[in-house]
């Protein structure tokens, strides 16, 4: 299958995760635990092998990305009258590409390692089935075309995120309560955050009249296009604010370019033989348990079969292919790359029109949008779309407001947080930045206000690392504050920056989660294994599966936490595969040189530099200055901590009993370390930025391999020019780097940190104050709750009882309507009724009696009596008949 | 003062003297023997007012029934001495009763004073009005100015209008379409009959009485035929209008109009009449019943023919007027014979049906030109052999034979016909009121033992019979009335 | 005939009001009767007179009917009397007021 | 009378038909007949809804299946009555229909396990109630002429009074009666209207009303000239306005909703706020922006202010509620709230997407209440704190409930989602309500995943709590037929019942297209009717209201959103 048609497996990479969670769903029960393990597997590894040849399509060809029909479901929300028409619709382009091998590698490696982790657990079906759902929700974010398809991908993680959290909610008691709390408070924070990404959807709409982000066969970057079909440079003009002027340059060049592959492919009967078959008969169903009566093509089970027999064994997401693809294929008309093919700017997709839009010039009609009885200006509402995503972000990628869910989420599952919580769904927000980079090119402000949000959550969160003694909370606070360096990068406008740290990160977080994880599960089978020591070897290993689970919370009826780092220590020698590979992780975390960490950091930090010096605007410069500056600290706090951690878990003697006998976990969890490991040592080296003293055109990696693929995704990119290896700021932050594990050396080095269990710092006196402040989490939760949740439960509480209850049910509905009925019937009754109505009734009897006592004396019983009396009727009777006459007789 | 206004008088009087007689007397025996006197009086008042059969009946009903049937109660109860007995009760009933008789005389009368004592006459029946067109006439084409108005056409019913003088340029038969208006008498706007066809006659129709003038118009243009013809019409009677052509040149005049009137008088029982016009041949005619041989059987009697057939009807003087004659009925053939008794038109087997009128018009057929050389003044005009005879036999008024008023046929007839229910019921009546009757005078079996202890106070014999019959015991002396100790 | 048609009118109504008269002053029921039947027979007189005004033979029908209405009503009315007399012994219209009200 | 009979009076009076079956069977002997009966009476009526879907033309906006004749047509003084039998389908109602007999079979099926119905017997009397209902409720949604309308407006009150007073709650009466009284106290103003309208406009038929109404010179004075200040047109707007609003209910109306959902029986409650509210929502569509667009115009922003207040404060306070039931009922505030806001916002997306909502409301909360109601034959009370850890116990059972609750609460690609999405996004875009409502509104959705997601954590998740009480008092439930091994096995009709809704959320989640072509032509050429009256009096009505009008009224080739 020659690889133009590789896109067109993009709908499988939702329908085979979707599938294995049906399959788990409905028979996990009654599959035993390695088989619904390996179906997981198998799902989430054949995604990640569609993802390679999709990587490697699209790296070989300097194709741009393409829109891809999904066969069935075409037409999602679609009322013609009024042009609404929102289509599932796929698009793949290198960013999805990065995405796609990002999500799809660690989560293979995830899942792999849960096989191990959750060996036991009484609901290990439905683990996979909710890991393979998430997975499902997260590459439908990544690939979707318009932002409503996101969106659906967006609340799609959150709920896994959800049910995953709360996974362990049926522990007994306080612990399972806590755990379907922290799930139902990070749900509640998303759905904050989603609120903003939809007011956001609204305004695109409105503003844009679609939601789409490309228009199929639509070009994303029209110089990086032009410039790879050799069809004269764009024209370069000053890229001060970093407008891209890719747009506007409409100038027409004919030539050949071999870019039918991104041509649309609803065409339904492609052509691609063998494993695209599927196609055929692929539905997309990406909701969960879908059981709709849709086609689930069950079809697809043989075929992923067959698939995986090919990848089974070696699973080696063989290293990003570098061969430069073939450039041959016929001329490429420059219409179709400049986008003038489209009939008006309106049918092309929401970036498209942004570029239109932003070309005109300021004040000019054209720019004013028109809100039903609100008019603003092009720029002003742009502003408002981007605030509105920083809040969704904010709220997906824990940022400073609502990153309050992240460090509750650890309640979960380790695999889990490494998977969500590390890897994949908290970078969805960075991506959502990444994806709209168009908009944020044309509104330095908000960028500001991001780069500043970035910068301060890295730094903040960095601070409150150094205080946490669950070793999984430091994490979570080291991936906020990671985060924040990703985001501080989109600030500043280096999306590709953004984009490395977050593949980078993916790898070395998920290696220091997945570490953490054997450590607790070692140190939960030591605790299992000394405390069972007692009652008889039975009840060790194999039975109660439940309790075999990391219940790690303190006050468990044993009050001993595995998870605590307190309890650990000198677990180096216990467990040599996992301390190894969490040295690499931390090495890559802190930045050491040549670890993956250093080269995404000290871009991100390069880049910061450039910002502040040649930053064009004041804003540029200040932001530049203020961000480098916190994220330099933010470095230094995150290797202060990274090294704490190790010294407290790895090095040392152990603390307790549980610790000492903490037996190395279980190959299935440690080959992943492995894997990891490696990785977060290789990865730095795609983007090796240029003349760097050693490594540039090192075993013929080029520079800048990694920017040079996103360039036709990120117009932004090709306008600057990439920056040379910065010296001066790499030893810099390599100094800073080494500095900080000494001193954190000097701190907890050789059991310092045992004594009784309180930390150093909080010993020394002057460094007391700092660290209960960071202990304590600068007290974000108690003043959430002050501030957001008791108010709210109170004023709810006083709504319903007060308001509707009281006031509204009975005091309206009794005491005004009743009452008031009741009085006017009260009113109506006595005088009314009584006084008028009988009294006329009875009157009239009497009356009748008197007179009949008179007329009855008439009937006197004599016959000529009546005679008379008849006659006098006659006589009346006549003279009543005359009547007229005399009338008229006296008349005339 | 009239005969009869005299005896009415008297009668009334008498009636009124018998009727306070009953009132008055205090024997009941004689205030019957009024009563029945006043019957009398008022059966003589019914024979004037042309109610003989109800003056039967009322003598013989009421006076012989009712009457006799009163006087055998009053003798059966004795009743005879109806002295008032003490308890003279409602010393103020006379009062009240002659007050109340007063008012009621006042409240009868009233009307007749204020009507004014004249009721409408009587209306007789609407007379009858029937036009025939037997129009043969010589018409000269030019034209002729119309006489004019008769506006002095009042008295004299043949007067005749005084045509101006012009000279016939041409002679042409006229037998087309007659129009005739009727104006005057009480009609609101003229009565038109258009396109009365030659030869025909229209329906009989009725035209409520009173002087009219006629117009006759020639339809197709209108053109005036005749003089304005005064024409009165009675009550009850029957006119049959027939317009005749008219050849006096000189004179110049045209048409005349002949009217026919005769009462609606019955014709005799089981005989038709017949009406002749002869507007055919200046001869006369004459109609005769050819009888069984059906030819004319003629005798000379001293050196005269003498016909033998039966002669309905003689002399018919050619446009004359009109002749009657009645006959049995019957199937018969007749004809017409001229003066020297040749059968100028023969109808064999005639049927003759009673109680009909048949109106017969003698008339030339069709529309021949009179030719040239007729000689105007040639005495009568002899017409050229080419004519042919017909005769129209025009539709006569059946009349249903009208009872003499009051005659016990007629209330018989209607009586059965229309009344039939009525008198049914009422003879049911009469069955019921008798056995009604017997059965309240009836004395009951068980009652009367019951009753055996009362005396019974009956003076007479003849309530003794009774008392034995009833099984009562017989008593002797005189029962006092009024005074009886009811159970 | 030249009697106007209103003299046998007015000869009715005297009659009429003298049976009237009678019947409400007479205390002897056949009497009462009596006066009834001239009541009727004035009546009587005055529909023939009519009839023949109206030269309508309906008058004379109508008379017709009255006089057997007459009859049968004096032959259950004397009956009546007769079972009264049985009863009472007496004819006298003022003994037989038990009926009262 | 019977020449052009229509599908449409076919559907409307089959239930009837299953009525007059019902009569002729015996209470005590035929208990499973009559169950049938009324089973197969709504499968039927059902399938002939389908049909008459079928037979829709959806691009053609007139009436269609159309049965008309006149049966009133009387001249009582000077007053000419004429009002006609007339029914007929198009976009708007047809969708309703095929609700009211798509919820009816299941709530006839979830009734067959119903305890209460069991426990106070009656059976034929129930389910004749429920037919008449259904009969009285699909005659509202078809019918044209106002006088039948509203004389189906008030039967469908009488059988839904039984339902709740006979098999309710503990104050089953009191619900009743209150349910009762506030419905007939609104529609009395609308009679009134009604009878105004009719004289004026010297008909009763809708489409002729509608005819003369959009007169250039017609004035509901019928005397003097249109003038500013002329409020007839108002109060008669709001003559049938509150009556819609109390059945809605909007607001300030609604404190009937939750005594009559809490005392209801599980199938009246599920009708109830499956069908009866919807009858308010649809009567907006049907009379108020028909009959008086230009007062649609005038009010919409107040009218928007209460919906919005109605999605917050239901939303806000059904977190406050310890009885399941009372909760779903605010939630009903919330949801239509929304509807309210779509409808009002007077442009195609909103009022597609207000009778889209009607439907997805109708599903989503039925089904909450049929759970809600399973759990009550389990547990007998409808308090929350005697519920606990059911997912544990039932998987099934639970993961229905997830389901059920997240297309509810709005899940995108769930059937919620859609409507709200469509709304929001109406009045966002809309002329007269602007974007505050829709920033607020949209904060009903935060709300309503709030208390969603604490309902569902405090019945599904926590410790489990077995029926009958945990804390002692549990005697025992003798009677409880299924208390076999686990309570909480779900009967083979309380199965039944949930997959059709299972099926139409996702369904209309997925591909609400259908439903969309369905009532796009009428939509549109409602808005087009609203907009006529727009030109005329929008510059006087603002004027008046003191809202300026937008800088560009003229829509320049401006980023104009299209078409709103």
């Amino acid at each position: 299958m020659h690889t133009e048609t590789y896109p067109q497996l993009i709908p499988l990479v939702i329908l085979i995760p979707a599938l294995g969670a049906f399959i788990n769903i409905f028979w996990g029960s009654k599959l035993t635990e390695r088989v619904s393990g390996l179906i997981g597997i198998t799902a989430a590894v054949l995604t990640f092998i569609i993802s390679v040849l999709i990587f490697s399509h699209l790296n070989g060809h300097h194709g741009t990305g393409s829109v891809i029909n999904p066969v069935i479901f075409q037409t999602w929300l679609r009322i013609d009258s009024i042009g609404l028409d929102i289509p599932w619709q796929f698009r793949v382009d290198p960013l999805t590409a990065v995405m796609l091998l990002v999500v799809t590698g660690v989560g293979s490696l995830i899942h792999i390692y849960s096989m191990g982790y959750m060996h036991g657990d009484k609901k290990f079906s439905r683990f996979f089935a909710y890991l393979n759902l998430f997975m499902m929700f997260m590459l439908l974010l990544v690939t979707s075309n318009n932002f409503l398809m996101l969106f659906v991908g967006w609340e799609g993680v959150g709920v896994m995120s959800y049910l995953l959290i709360g996974f362990n909610w049926d522990k007994g008691g306080a612990l399972g309560w806590k755990n379907s709390n922290a799930a139902r408070k990070a749900m509640i924070v998303n759905r904050v955050g989603d609120f903003g990404v939809l007011m956001a959807i609204f305004m695109i709409f409105w503003t844009f009249g679609t939601l789409t982000f490309y228009q199929p066969g639509e070009t994303a970057n029209v110089c990086y296009a032009r410039e790879v079909n050799n069809l004269g440079a764009c024209a370069e003009e000053s890229h001060s604010e970093g407008e891209a002027a890719a747009a506007e340059g409409e100038t027409a060049a004919a030539e050949g370019d071999h870019s039918e592959g991104e041509t649309v492919a609803e065409a339904e009967g492609d052509h691609s033989e063998g494993e695209a078959a599927a196609a055929e008969g692929e539905t997309v169903a990406e909701a969960e348990g879908d059981h709709s009566e849709g086609e689930t093509a069950e079809g697809e089970g043989d075929h992923s079969e067959g698939e995986t027999a090919a990848a089974e064994g070696d699973h080696s997401e063989g290293e990003t292919a570098e061969g430069e693809g073939g450039h041959g294929g016929e001329p490429v008309v420059l219409a179709d790359v400049d986008n003038s093919k489209f009939a008006s700017y309106t049918d092309l997709g929401v970036f498209g029109q942004t570029a239109h839009y932003m070309s005109l010039e300021e004040g000019s009609p054209e720019r004013l949008v028109q809100f039903g009885t609100l008019a603003l200006d092009f720029k002003t509402v742009l502003f408002i779309i981007v605030l509105f995503l920083l809040l969704g972000v904010a709220g997906k990628s824990a940022q400073i407001p609502l990153f309050v869910w992240l460090p509750d989420a650890m309640a979960g599952p380790t695999p889990v947080s490494a998977l969500m919580h590390a890897a994949t769904m908290v970078t969805a927000g960075v991506f959502l930045l990444i994806r709209s980079n168009v908009f944020l090119d044309y509104v330095p402000e908000a960028r500001l206000v991001i780069a500043i949000i970035g910068s301060v959550t890295a730094l903040m969160a960095g601070f409150i690392a150094l205080g946490q003694w669950d070793i999984k909370r430091v994490l979570a606070f080291s991936t906020v504050s990671q985060l924040g360096f990703m985001v501080a990068a989109v600030g500043l406008g280096a999306y590709v920056a953004a984009l490395f740290h977050l593949a980078t990160h993916a790898v070395f977080k998920a290696l220091l989660f997945l570490g953490s994880g054997s450590v607790i599960h070692g140190v939960e089978h030591g605790h299992h294994h000394v405390h069972a020591h007692g009652n008889g070897p039975g009840h060790g290993h194999g039975n109660g599966p439940d309790d075999h689970h990391d219940a790690h919370d303190e006050h468990v009826d044993e009050a001993f936490d595995p998870q605590d780092m307190r309890n650990m220590g000198g677990l180096a020698s216990r467990m040599p595969i996992t301390y190894w590979t969490y040295l690499f992780g931390t090495f890559a975390l802190a930045g050491l040189p040549f670890f993956a960490g250093f080269w995404s950091k000290d871009e991100i930090l390069a880049d910061a530099f450039h910002e502040a010096l040649e930053g064009h605007l004041l804003l540029d410069n200040l932001a530049g200055y203020i961000v480098l500056g916190l994220l330099l600290v933010a470095a230094g706090f995150t290797a202060f901590y990274m090294w704490r951690q190790v010294q407290m878990v790895f090095h040392g003697d152990p603390r307790t009993e549980a610790a000492a006998s903490a037996p190395e976990s279980s190959a299935w969890m440690t080959i992943p370390l492995l894997v990891l490991a490696f990785f977060s040592f290789t990865v730095g080296f795609v983007n090796v930025p240029k003349y760097t003293p050693i490594f540039s055109g090192f075993m013929g990696i080029q520079d800048y391999e990694f920017k040079h693929f996103l360039e036709s995704a990120i117009p932004s990119v090709t306008l600057k020019e990439s920056l040379a290896f910065n010296t001066p700021l790499a030893l810099l932050a390599v100094v800073i780097a080494f500095s900080a594990i000494a001193l954190s050396h000097s701190i907890y080095g050789g059991n310092k940190a045992v004594q009784g269990r309180r930390d150093p710092l909080h010993v020394n006196r002057s460094t007391r104050q700092m660290w209960s402040l960071a202990n304590a989490r600068l007290y974000w939760d108690e003043i959430y709750f002050r501030l957001i949740e008791n108010p709210y439960n109170r004023l709810s509480k006083f709504l319903y009882e007060v308001v509707d209850w009281r006031f509204l049910h009975d005091y309206f509905h009794d005491s005004v309507l009743k009452a008031g009925y009741d009085s006017m019937g009260k009113l109506l009754a006595k005088p009314f009724d009584l006084g008028i109505i009988d009294g006329t009734v009875n009157g009239v009897g009497a009356l009748v009696r008197l007179l009949s006592g008179r007329v009855r004396v008439v009937q006197t019983g004599y016959v000529r009596v009546y005679a008379v009396i008849l006659l006098l009727g006659v006589v009346a009777v006549l003279l009543i008949m005359l009547l007229p006459l005399l009338q008229v007789q006296a008349g005339s | 003062m009239g005969v009869d206004v005299l005896l009415f008088l008297v009668v009334g009087a008498l009636a009124v003297g018998c009727a306070i007689g009953m009132l008055i007397s205090d024997n009941a025996v004689h205030s019957a023997l009024f009563l029945i006197a006043n019957f009398g009086c008022v059966a003589f008042m019914y024979l004037m007012l042309d109610a003989p059969f109800i003056a039967m009946v009322q003598i013989a009903v009421y006076a012989g029934a009712i009457m006799v049937l009163f006087l055998f109660v009053i003798m059966l109860l004795g009743a005879e001495q109806s002295h008032d007995t003490t308890t003279v009760t409602f010393r103020w009933l006379t009062g009240a009763a002659t007050i109340l008789g007063a008012s009621l005389l006042f409240a009868l009368g009233l009307p007749l004073v204020i009507g004014g004592f004249q009721l409408p006459e009587t209306a007789g029946r609407a007379p009858l009005l029937r036009v025939v067109n037997a129009g043969v006439s010589l018409v000269r084409t030019q034209e002729i100015a119309p006489a004019e108005p008769a506006a002095a056409a009042t008295a004299d019913p043949a007067a005749t209008a005084e045509a101006p003088a012009a000279a016939p340029a041409e002679v042409v038969r006229f037998s087309g379409e007659v129009q005739v208006t009727l104006t005057g008498g009480s009609l609101s706007e003229p009565l038109v009959l258009n396109n009365v066809p030659f030869g025909e006659a229209t329906d009989f129709f009725d035209v409520p009485a009173g002087d009219y003038t006629v117009q006759l118009l020639r339809q197709e243009d209108g053109q005036i035929m005749a003089a304005p013809y005064p024409l009165t019409l009675a009550a009850d009677s029957v006119t049959t209008l027939t317009l005749f052509g008219e050849y006096d040149f000189e004179a110049r005049k045209l048409l005349k109009l002949v009217p026919v009137a005769n009462s609606l008088a019955q014709v005799g029982n089981d005989e038709g009449r017949f009406i002749l016009f002869n507007a055919y041949t200046p001869q006369t005619l004459s109609f005769i019943d050819l009888g069984p041989d059906q030819a004319i059987n003629t005798t000379t009697r001293d050196g005269a023919t003498v016909l033998l057939d039966t002669v309905i009807a003689a002399d018919i003087a050619f446009e004359g007027a009109p002749v009657t004659g009645t006959y049995r009925e019957g199937t018969y053939s007749l004809a017409l014979i001229n003066s020297d008794l040749e059968i100028i038109h023969r109808l064999d087997n005639y049927t003759i049906t009673a109680d009909t009128e048949k109106t017969l018009l003698l008339m030339p057929d069709g529309e021949q030109p009179v030719p040239a050389d007729a000689d105007p003044d040639s005495g009568g005009i002899q017409f050229p052999a080419g004519f042919t005879f017909r005769s129209t036999v025009l539709p006569g008024l059946v009349f249903d034979t009208e009872p003499s008023f009051g005659s016990p046929l007629g209330i018989g007839r209607i009586l059965f016909t229309v009344y039939l229910l009525p008198v049914n019921l009422v003879g049911l009546l009469l069955l019921v009121a008798l056995v009604g009757v017997i059965v309240i005078s009836r004395p009951s079996g068980e009652k009367q033992e019951r009753r055996a202890n009362i005396r019974r106070r009956v003076s007479r014999p003849l309530v003794n019979v009774i008392a034995q019959q009833t099984g009562g015991e017989v008593t002797t002396e005189t029962p006092k009335l009024g005074s009886g100790d009811g159970s | 005939m030249n009697v106007p048609v209103e003299a046998f009118v007015i000869l009715s109504m005297v009659l009429f009001t003298l049976g009237a008269m009678g019947v409400m002053l007479r205390k002897n029921a056949i009497l009462v009767f009596m006066s009834v039947e001239l009541m009727l027979n004035a009546a009587n007189l005055a529909l023939v007179a009519f009839a023949k005004q109206w030269n309508d033979i309906g008058g004379h029908t109508f008379v017709f009917f009255v006089m057997t209405v007459a009859a049968a009503e004096v032959a259950i009315g004397l009956a009546l009397i007769v079972a009264i007399f049985r009863h009472k012994q007496s004819i006298n219209i003022d003994d037989l007021h038990q009926m009262e009200g | 009378m019977f020449e052009g009979l229509s599908l449409t009076t076919i559907v409307l009076f089959l239930p009837m038909v299953g009525f007059t079956i019902l009569l002729f069977l015996n209470q005590e002997t035929q208990k499973e007949q009559i169950k049938w009966t009324a089973f197969g009476t709504t499968m039927v009526t059902f399938f002939a809804s389908l049909i008459l879907w079928a037979g829709f033309d959806p691009n053609n906006p007139a009436l269609q299946m159309v049965h008309r004749f006149t049966w009133l047509n009387v001249q009582v003084g000077n007053v000419a009555i004429n009002s006609d039998y007339y029914v007929g389908v198009d976009g708007l109602s047809l969708l309703l229909v095929l609700l009211t007999t798509f919820i009816m079979p299941i709530a006839t099926l979830a009734s067959f396990s119903s305890g209460v119905l069991a426990e106070r017997g009656r059976e034929k009397l129930y389910y004749a109630f429920l037919l008449l209902l259904e009969w009285a409720m699909i005659g509202v949604f078809v019918v044209q002429d106002l006088i039948v309308f509203y004389v189906f407006w008030e039967v469908t009150l009488v059988p839904m009074y039984f339902l709740v007073g006979i098999w309710g709650g503990e104050q089953r009466v009191y619900a009743a009666v209150k349910f009762f009284l506030y419905t007939m106290a609104g529609s009395i103003l609308m009679l009134i209207a009604i009878l105004y309208v009719g004289n004026v406009a010297g008909t009763f038929v809708l489409p002729d009303v509608v005819a003369r109404v959009t007169a250039p010179d017609f004035s509901w004075t019928a005397t003097t000239a249109a003038s500013a200040s002329d409020i007839t047109g108002a109060l008669l707007f709001f003559g049938f306005f509150i009556a819609f609003a109390i059945k809605v209910p909007v607001f300030p109306f609604h404190s009937w909703l939750p005594d009559a959902h809490v005392q209801a029986p599980t199938a009246g409650s599920v009708i109830l706020a499956g069908v009866l509210l919807k009858m308010g929502t649809y009567g907006l569509v049907r009379f108020n922006l028909q009959m008086f667009p230009a007062e649609s115009i005038q009010f919409a922003p107040l009218i928007g202010v209460l919906a919005v207040i109605g999605i917050i404060y239901g939303a806000w306070v059904s977190y406050a509620q310890t009885d399941v039931k009372k909760l779903v009922a605010y939630s009903s505030v919330s949801h239509l709230g929304f509807v309210v806001l779509g409808i009002f916002s007077l442009n195609a997306q909103g009022i597609q997407g207000a009778t889209l909502q009607m439907v997805n409301h109708g599903i989503s909360t039925g089904g909450l209440f049929l759970l809600v109601g399973m759990l009550y034959e389990r547990y007998h009370t409808k308090d929350m704190a005697a519920y606990g850890g059911i997912w544990s116990k039932a998987p099934w059972f639970g993961a229905v409930a997830l389901v059920v609750a997240l297309s509810s609460m709005g899940l995108p690609g769930l059937n919620g989602f859609v409507g709200e999405f469509t709304i929001l996004l109406g009045s966002v875009g809309s002329k007269y309500l602007g974007f505050f409502f829709t920033l607020f509104a949209t904060l009903g959705v935060i709300m309503a995943a709030v208390y969603i997601l604490y309902m569902f954590q405090r019945v599904f998740m926590g410790d489990y709590k077995a029926p009958g009480g945990h804390d002692g008092h549990g005697h025992g439930h003798g009677h409880d037929a299924h208390s076999d091994d686990n309570p909480l096995k779900l009967h083979w009709n309380e199965v039944v019942v949930l997959i059709p809704i299972l099926i139409l959320i996702f369904w209309i989640g997925l591909q609400p297209g259908g439903f969309f072509d369905t009532m796009d032509a009428a939509t549109n050429q409602l808005v087009a009717h609203v907009e006529a009256a727009n030109e005329t009096t929008v510059a006087g009505a603002l004027e008046q209201n003191g809202l300026t009008v937008g800088t560009g009224t003229t829509t320049t080739e401006v980023a104009s959103n299209p078409g709103n």
